[in-house]
């Protein structure tokens, strides 16, 4: 690994242009793509208390359970599959990440950079719900879904990573990249209904 | 006496219809028939017919459930071809496409077999080989097929969707005799002639139990009490293994769902029978002028004669990305019929462990197509304890040999096939 | 539409799962031959009533999952993990 | 002439619509119908049914319509067969009666209808027979040109349609008194609350009787205040699917000239509901008796509808033919309006409805029955009789209305698989006990009267509410219990005299129909209504099928209850493709899969081609290659042959495996052993399903003890790896093994030529790309322009070759970088086509080798097989027919002329002219280096063939071409150029 890699292009790069699409002046619906680094954590066979406890450790994180997200200073993690976590981390600590990673759970967990295979987008707004329903088959009514949770699912047939972060209502929305730019074509459709800002990548 | 024609049609138009006679009889069972046929659908009807037309077998009973021709005969989507890539496929479906051709006559009743072909559509270099590879076997094998460009195919379906495509259409291999038939038409076509020759139909009569002495059939226990047979011939595909569960046998079939769909009538909009090959549906017009149409089976085991959501989405999703102008069409209605899907794709007509116990099951997506030729060569290998040519591929036994003929490679998955 | 309670991720769609057919077939041993290999790749008893089946969360957590569901009612009895026995229910 | 009352109803008078029908100019209001406003300007002839092109006008005021029918809109928005009564009017609305020629008025077709003798039901299926072929050339033509109804558009539709997926605690469906009453105390109990009504106004038959009108609107504002409450109008439930799933279908801008923009046409509500209250009401179903189908006789509910919502005067001089009480209503309103009302024709012998009708000094006629109806183009008189026959006597009206009693609206109930029970106290069928979490409330399930459906909806909602765990107190005011004593209704349904009775009006079903299928033999419902086309119109059936059960019922001598009726099937109301397609058609029908280096193809003029979900460079055309692809895919090959090429093949499905029985779980998957793999090197793999047919092959790579790196080929990459999760999960779940889909993170591109080392070594740091320190096989890390990348020492052209794999946001960089490498070497970017190109030359197999039908032998992959341990499909190869050594096997075939082209998809014969196929022709490609068309075959017994000459046959283009049989690797059979 070079000590400095260059700056990566993202797969939105040229696509999420910043700028307002509004109707009739409103853009209650806020768009802004993120670039964090991102790590599967896989615990080992019968090895996930030992992960867990690791990257407690390191990272000051506790790993979720099922259907939850969870962040910490350094690092986040969202449940993804029986003993199986998307970590991500922004900052200094994005820095090989995955290498950070592996070396705080050791043999205790297989971890894999996914940096580059997926790309973030953060959908704020009162509309957001609604913009989201029209492709997401799951419930996300704030009495069964509330910040902290997540869920894998699948969006406007894309597979997808749900986590609201708050209430406004805000949503992170992780898809693979090379279906980013599909994903941002309809979900930039379904918003168009109620108006929408792109921010610049965060 | 009893003949269809034009001028018995005037005359009776003349006497009020009132002298018609049944289209078959609604006989009492006997104690003893020398074959049972268990279904009376398309399939099991046929079979009697040409047990009695072309062995001489008249002493035969067909037993069903409910009333004939309301399982798959009458919910399928009435496409009639012999388009297959393998000869024993082909071979077999043209022999029944051939069948078609001479029903109504054959029948005196009027099936409305309409000839007016079945095309393919491919969307890439790699499919267009596999069209080629198939027509061209079809061509050895003496049966019609055309591989058309894309130009061909805008001057036969102009309102494909050739500009604006997600998968581009690049052209098709057309089968000019392959068409359409009115479903319920056949059955009731066969009814009434194999009634003609003496065969008892036995509707509301369900199958409890097939009755084995010594590894023989004796005949079979139902709810209208047990009949005896020399020979029983099973004719019930989508419940092919719960019959045959009844003597102990299992089969490499699972029962799916395959749903269909009817629009409100329209003026004539598309002429042939189409078929997208970057999606699953398939759509003709029916002389009344619904839109029939369908695609892929819903995908988990189930006897349910109805569907979901989540199949009719993908099918009316590939109906409008291949043909634009159907968005504004309404449809009327929404059923399911329920297939054997096998583990290669392809049917089973044969002798089974039990002797005196032949079947005819395992269609998958290909049952009314076939029904003629199902129904010749069930009769056939009831009669002579033995297969056609036609055939003898559709055995149990080529899943262990590994003779299996699967059109798709999808290998022993059923709800790929 | 069947909804789907995956015993990892909650009530979901069927569209997120692929259907996977028998769950009480097993792998036989590599030696076992062909016969019993036979029997596992082709024969089913594909019963009218309840079956006991994979689910694979394709579009969820990527797990195998038995989902205990009658093929006439298309009622869902029970879900369970992939290591899981499962019982079906008389009726 | 004006048939609008001076006052009244729901109409704005201050909003005049401009709309025309046949091109002829009207005006209607706010708030109309098409329907309305037609019948407000004087209009009665509307459509002409299917069968008999009999003239027809408006029967009922709902979707149940089946006689008018018209094309609404033009060109790509036209819409066949759209019933007037739920055509909302708006300005400019265009609409067009159909299934006439030339003119509505005079349509030559209803010449049909004076030789109806000769059309029995089913009459085709007896005739049209001889000669043979005249079906299709004469026959068929003639009858589908007069079948159907009106035509589609035949352009793309320029609306946009939109899916919503939807949850709710109880969802209501219908919001007359039941409905509103079930939803607010659903709501109030606090439940997620989803109210749908397919009218564009809430209340249902609250809107008949301006009485009610503060409780409709004190039931409706309640309800929009209720936070969790969400009130759909326009919106039709037309499915009832497993899992408490339902389908509805918001008709957002139909009442709109165009869709506002970003506004869809209409949305699918997919909705999951944990209970659902059936608030559907009831349907009132016709009388068959002579002539029922004039225009002018109508549904005695849908006069009150056009009387008290629309201030319409649906005639001058009515007659009511009814057998219960609820008719008299409309018979009422109609003289209290100013309405001559001629008499009230009552099959039943008495009622308590005769007192108020005497006051009014209506002539009521009870024991009576309606024997006819005079007047072809619109009802002129009726003949009143009493029920034997007797004391004939023909009253001049031009409006019969009808009312046979309701039937309750069951067709939702019916999909949930409930089954229905035969309720005699109001002739019909009702929902029997619940299958799934649903419950009918109100008219849906035989109530009726205003208080006592309002009641049972509040009740039905509350219990809702519990059920889903709801339970908060909650109270409202009901409407108060009328004086109304219930409806008493006297099972009658045909009046029996010479002349077309009719069952079915859309198909000109009529009851001797039904008789003749009867006696024909198809007794059975089913058969009866296949055969009559009973309940197969657009409307199926709702105001006349139960009325055709019971004249099938009678002919058998049997009970309307033993013959059922027909299996309610979806959709409860016809719906559009457009709506269920949503947004996934045209161009967004599949989600495009992009490669990171997808832009730079881009900018480099790349023709794309779809592989699967991808998008992948086919060939990039240079500068006077434009209209010929050929030229651009030779030279781009043979840049590679001859000097070095640089190939984009991200697309690869790759897989990251690691754990300590990772090792032992590939050699478990793969024919070939992994365990002996020493760390750095590649190793080629091959797959079997268990079938023992092949499945996928890839090159995987060891990157530690336990770290594997698993490619797969493009097409089979989600198949691979859920095959390894079943086999990780459910078949050896002791193993620890634990594997990641890394295709996105990866960007991956082929360098290969001879000069590919030269090119690497200028762009690489970090790596001796020297043969023995990186030797074919070899893997190893290192950078390119500063960017990390993984390098692997394998090739697919057969040519020295590096795959360089690195991050995909560094893709370009990596790219261009090796690029400005090979500049000097005469690099070339090249596609797909070139890359197929160059593995048909090397006899490696792909995509149109693996079929899903060859298996390793077939494929010349033997090797591949290890002797010892198992793994998937081992056992299963061994099947007699699999293990054949006849079986086609793989083969390079060249043209025996060099100047002939091959074409894939030809089958292999030994001569010309012969009808036996020994194989196919898989792949055919120009060679770069052997100056003629190279291919790629499987041919049975192909030992006993090689080196002799077969032909290729390709019968759908007249050609065959002679060909030699020779090995499968045209290119370095030796393979030393990839270890140069």
């Amino acid at each position: 690994m070079p000590a400095s890699a260059p700056e990566p292009l993202s797969a939105l790069h040229g696509v999420a242009a910043p700028g307002r699409h509004a109707v009739g002046g409103e853009a209650p619906l806020t768009l802004r793509e993120r670039r964090p680094s991102l790590a599967m954590l896989l615990a080992r066979k019968a090895r996930a208390r030992d992960v867990a406890a690791a990257v407690q450790r390191r990272f000051g994180l506790a790993l979720p359970a099922p259907g939850r997200a969870a962040a910490a200073q350094d690092a986040s993690a969202i449940w993804t599959q029986p003993d199986g976590w998307l970590l991500s981390a922004d900052g200094a600590a994005a820095r090989d990440f995955a290498g950070a990673v592996k070396s705080a759970v050791g043999d205790a967990g297989s971890v894999v950079d996914q940096t580059h295979g997926k790309a973030v987008l953060l959908l704020t707004g009162a509309p957001a719900r609604r913009v989201l329903a029209t492709g997401c088959r799951i419930d996300l009514h704030p009495r069964v879904f509330a910040p902290g949770r997540s869920a894998v699912t699948q969006i406007a047939h894309i597979d997808c990573i749900l986590r609201q972060v708050d209430a406004a209502p805000g949503y992170e929305l992780i898809v693979p990249s090379s279906l980013a730019e599909a994903f941002y074509g309809w979900l930039t459709h379904a918003a168009s209904a109620y108006g929408y800002e792109v921010l610049a990548p965060a | 006496m009893s003949r269809y024609s034009a001028f018995r049609l005037f005359l009776n138009g003349l006497t009020g219809h009132a002298s018609w006679p049944r289209a078959w009889r609604n006989p009492e069972p006997r104690s003893s028939y020398d074959v049972v046929i268990v279904g009376g659908g398309g399939h099991g009807l046929a079979a009697a017919y040409y047990l009695a037309k072309e062995h001489g077998i008249a002493n035969v009973a067909v037993v069903e459930k409910g009333p004939i021709g309301l399982g798959n005969t009458g919910r399928n989507t009435t496409i009639v071809r012999s388009n297959y890539m393998f000869p024993q496929n082909h071979r077999f479906y043209e022999w029944s496409l051939k069948l078609w051709e001479g029903l109504e006559q054959d029948l005196n009743f009027n099936a409305m077999v309409s000839q007016r072909g079945v095309l393919g559509l491919f969307h890439s270099d790699g499919q267009r080989q596999i069209f080629a590879r198939r027509g061209n076997w079809m061509r050895l094998s003496g049966i019609d097929a055309e591989l058309l460009d894309r130009d061909q195919v805008r001057a036969i379906v102009p309102q494909l969707d050739f500009d604006n495509a997600r998968f581009p259409i690049m052209g098709g291999l057309l089968q000019r005799r392959g068409g359409t038939v009115r479903h319920d038409a056949v059955a009731w076509g066969y009814a009434r002639a194999a009634d003609r020759r003496g065969v008892d139909i036995i509707q509301h009569c369900e199958v409890t139990g097939i009755r084995i002495v010594a590894n023989r059939v004796a005949g079979v226990e139902t709810t209208r009490g047990f009949i005896g047979a020399k020979k029983i011939g099973l004719a019930v595909a989508g419940n092919t293994s719960h019959l045959a569960a009844m003597v102990g046998l299992r089969l490499p079939i699972e029962s799916h769902v395959l749903q269909a769909f009817v629009s409100e009538g329209l003026k004539p909009f598309v002429d042939c029978v189409v078929t997208f090959g970057a999606g699953h549906f398939y759509i003709s017009q029916s002389d009344k002028g619904g839109l029939v149409f369908g695609g892929n089976i819903d995908g988990y085991n189930s006897y349910a004669q109805r569907g979901n959501l989540p199949a009719m989405e993908h099918v009316w999703t590939a109906g409008v990305a291949l043909m634009p102008a159907l968005s504004r069409v309404r449809v009327l209605r929404q059923w399911g019929g329920v297939m054997d899907m096998t583990m290669d794709g392809s049917p089973l007509i044969c002798r089974t462990p039990v002797e005196g116990l032949y079947l005819d099951g395992g269609w998958c997506y290909g049952g009314f197509k076939a029904t003629p030729a199902a129904g010749w060569c069930h009769a056939h290998t009831i009669a002579n304890d033995a297969p056609h040519a036609l055939n003898s591929h559709f055995t149990i036994d080529r899943f262990r040999q590994g003779l299996t003929i699967d059109e798709r490679g999808a290998g022993p998955n059923p709800w790929l096939q | 539409m069947h909804r789907i309670d995956c015993p990892w991720c909650g009530l979901r769609d069927e569209i997120e799962f692929a259907y996977r057919g028998d769950a009480t077939v097993r792998r036989p041993p590599a030696d076992a031959g062909i016969d019993a290999f036979y029997e596992y790749v082709y024969l089913r008893d594909n019963p009218r009533g309840w079956h006991v089946e994979w689910w694979h969360h394709a579009a969820g957590c990527r797990q195998w999952i038995k989902v205990v569901r009658h093929t006439t009612t298309h009622a869902i009895h029970a879900t369970a993990k992939a290591d899981e026995d499962m019982q079906v229910p008389r009726s | 002439m004006s048939r609008r009352l001076a006052g009244g109803g729901r109409v704005d008078r201050g909003a005049r619509l401009r709309f025309s029908f046949d091109g002829d100019a009207y005006e209607g209001l706010r708030g109309d119908t098409l329907a309305s406003a037609l019948m407000a300007n004087g209009v009665r002839l509307v459509g002409r049914s299917f069968k008999y092109h009999r003239p027809r006008g408006i029967v009922t005021a709902g979707p149940e319509e089946p006689n008018a029918l018209v094309e609404l809109r033009g060109g790509a928005r036209r819409e066949a067969n759209t019933p007037m009564p739920v055509i909302e009017l708006f300005d400019g609305l265009e609409a067009r009666s159909q299934n006439r020629w030339p003119s509505l008025a005079f349509d030559l077709l209803s010449a049909n209808d004076l030789i109806a003798r000769f059309l029995p039901a089913g009459f085709y299926y007896k005739t049209f027979m001889w000669p043979a072929s005249f079906w299709e050339k004469v026959y068929e033509p003639l009858i589908r040109r007069s079948a159907g109804l009106g035509s589609a558009a035949r352009a793309p539709d320029p609306d946009r349609y939109e899916t919503l997926h939807a949850h709710c605690d109880v969802l209501v469906v219908g919001s007359g008194a039941t409905g509103l009453a079930a939803a607010r105390a659903a709501a109030e109990a606090g439940a997620r609350v989803i109210l749908c009504e397919q009218d564009f106004e809430l209340g249902g038959g609250l809107l008949l009787d301006p009485a009610h009108e503060a409780w409709r609107a004190g039931m409706i504002g309640a309800l929009l205040r209720q936070s969790e409450a969400t009130v759909l109008s326009r919106t039709s439930v037309f499915g009832y699917y497993d899992g408490n799933v339902l389908g509805a279908i918001e008709r957002v801008a139909d009442h709109l000239p165009v869709p506002p923009d970003h506004a869809p046409r209409q949305r699918f509500w997919m909705i999951r509901a944990r209970e659902v209250v059936l608030a559907t009401g009831a349907l009132e179903r016709l009388i068959a008796l002579p002539d029922n189908d004039r225009p002018g006789v109508m549904l005695a509910g849908a006069a009150l509808a056009y009387l008290r919502r629309f201030a319409v005067a649906p005639g001058e001089r009515a007659v009511m033919f009814t057998n219960n009480d609820e008719a008299y209503d409309t018979a009422f309103a109609l003289h209290d309006a100013g309405i001559e009302v001629a008499a009230i024709v009552d099959v039943r012998a008495a009622t308590a409805r005769a007192e108020p009708a005497r006051q009014r000094g209506i002539d009521l006629r009870l024991g009576s029955v309606v024997l006819g109806v005079h007047g072809r183009r619109g009802v002129r008189g009726v003949t009143v009789a009493a029920r034997d026959g007797a004391n004939a006597k023909t009253l001049s009206a031009d409006l019969l209305c009808v009312s046979g009693g309701h039937n309750p609206a069951i067709q939702l109930a019916s999909q949930s698989r409930t089954a229905m029970r035969w309720d005699s106290a109001i002739a019909g069928f009702v929902p029997g006990e619940s299958t799934q979490r649903q419950r009918s409330a109100g008219a849906a399930r035989g109530l009726t009267g205003i208080a006592s459906c309002a009641r049972d909806g509040a009740a039905a909602g509350a219990a809702a509410a519990a059920d889903a765990g709801f339970a908060a107190a909650s109270g409202f005011d009901l409407p108060p219990d009328s004086a109304e004593p219930g409806t008493q209704v006297e099972a009658f349904w045909e009046v029996r005299s010479a002349g077309k009775a009719f069952v079915d009006l859309q198909n000109d079903v009529t009851a001797d129909d039904i008789r003749l299928a009867r006696r024909e033999g198809y007794e059975h419902i089913e058969h009866a209504k296949r055969y009559t086309t009973l309940s197969m119109a657009t409307d199926q059936g709702k105001t006349g099928g139960l009325v055709g059960a019971a004249v099938l019922a009678a002919a058998r001598g049997e009970d309307v209850a033993a013959v059922g009726l027909p299996t309610y099937r979806p959709f409860a109301v016809p719906i559009s493709f457009g709506a269920i397609a949503g947004h996934a058609v045209g161009k967004d029908f599949a989600p495009i899969r992009r490669t990171a280096l997808h832009r730079w193809h881009e900018r480099r003029g790349a023709r794309f081609m779809e592989v699967g979900p991808w998008l992948r460079p086919a060939y990039y055309p240079q500068p006077g290659e434009e209209n010929d692809a050929w030229a651009s895919v030779l030279r781009e090959a043979r840049a590679v042959r001859q000097a070095v090429g640089l190939c984009d093949v991200s697309t690869l499905g790759k897989i990251d495996v690691q754990g300590r029985d990772a090792a032992v779980f590939l050699d478990r998957l793969y024919t070939n052993t992994f365990s002996t793999l020493p760390v750095g090197r590649a190793r080629y793999g091959l797959m079997l399903r268990e079938d023992g047919i092949v499945f996928d092959d890839g090159t995987t790579s060891r990157l530690a003890d336990d770290h594997f790196f698993m490619t797969t080929t493009t097409v089979n990459a989600a198949r691979v790896l859920e095959h390894m999760e079943y086999h990780a999960q459910t078949v050896w779940p002791d193993l620890d093994v634990q594997f990641c889909a890394v295709t996105d993170h990866w960007a991956s591109m082929s360098l290969a030529g001879p000069q590919a080392r030269a090119t690497l070594a200028k762009a690489v740091e970090g790596l001796d790309l020297d043969n023995a320190a990186f030797p074919f096989m070899g893997v190893g890390d290192a950078a390119i322009a500063g960017c990390p990348v993984r390098i692997f020492r394998i090739s697919f052209s057969g040519e020295l070759a590096y795959e360089v794999a690195t991050p995909a946001g560094h893709a370009e960089r990596v790219w261009e970088a090796v690029l400005a490498a090979g500049r000097a070497h005469g690099i070339a970017p090249y596609g797909v086509e070139a890359l197929g190109l160059l593995r048909i030359e090397k006899g490696h197999v792909a995509g149109p080798e693996l079929t899903g039908h060859t298996t390793a032998r077939d494929l010349g992959l033997e090797r591949m097989l290890k002797k010892r341990g198992d793994y998937v499909g081992r056992v299963l190869a061994e099947r007699p027919a699999l293990a054949d050594p006849d079986r086609p096997r793989l083969v390079g075939l060249r043209p025996v002329d060099r100047r002939a082209r091959l074409r894939a998809g030809g089958h292999l014969v030994a001569a010309p002219g012969s009808a036996e196929s020994l194989g196919w022709l898989a792949s055919a490609m120009p060679s770069v280096e052997l100056d003629c068309w190279v291919g790629l075959g499987l041919l049975a017994r192909a030992e006993s063939w090689r080196g002799k000459c077969l032909f290729v046959a390709f019968p759908l283009n007249d050609e065959t071409t002679e060909v030699e049989v020779t090995h499968p690797h045209h290119v370095d059979p030796e393979n030393a150029r990839v270890r140069a």
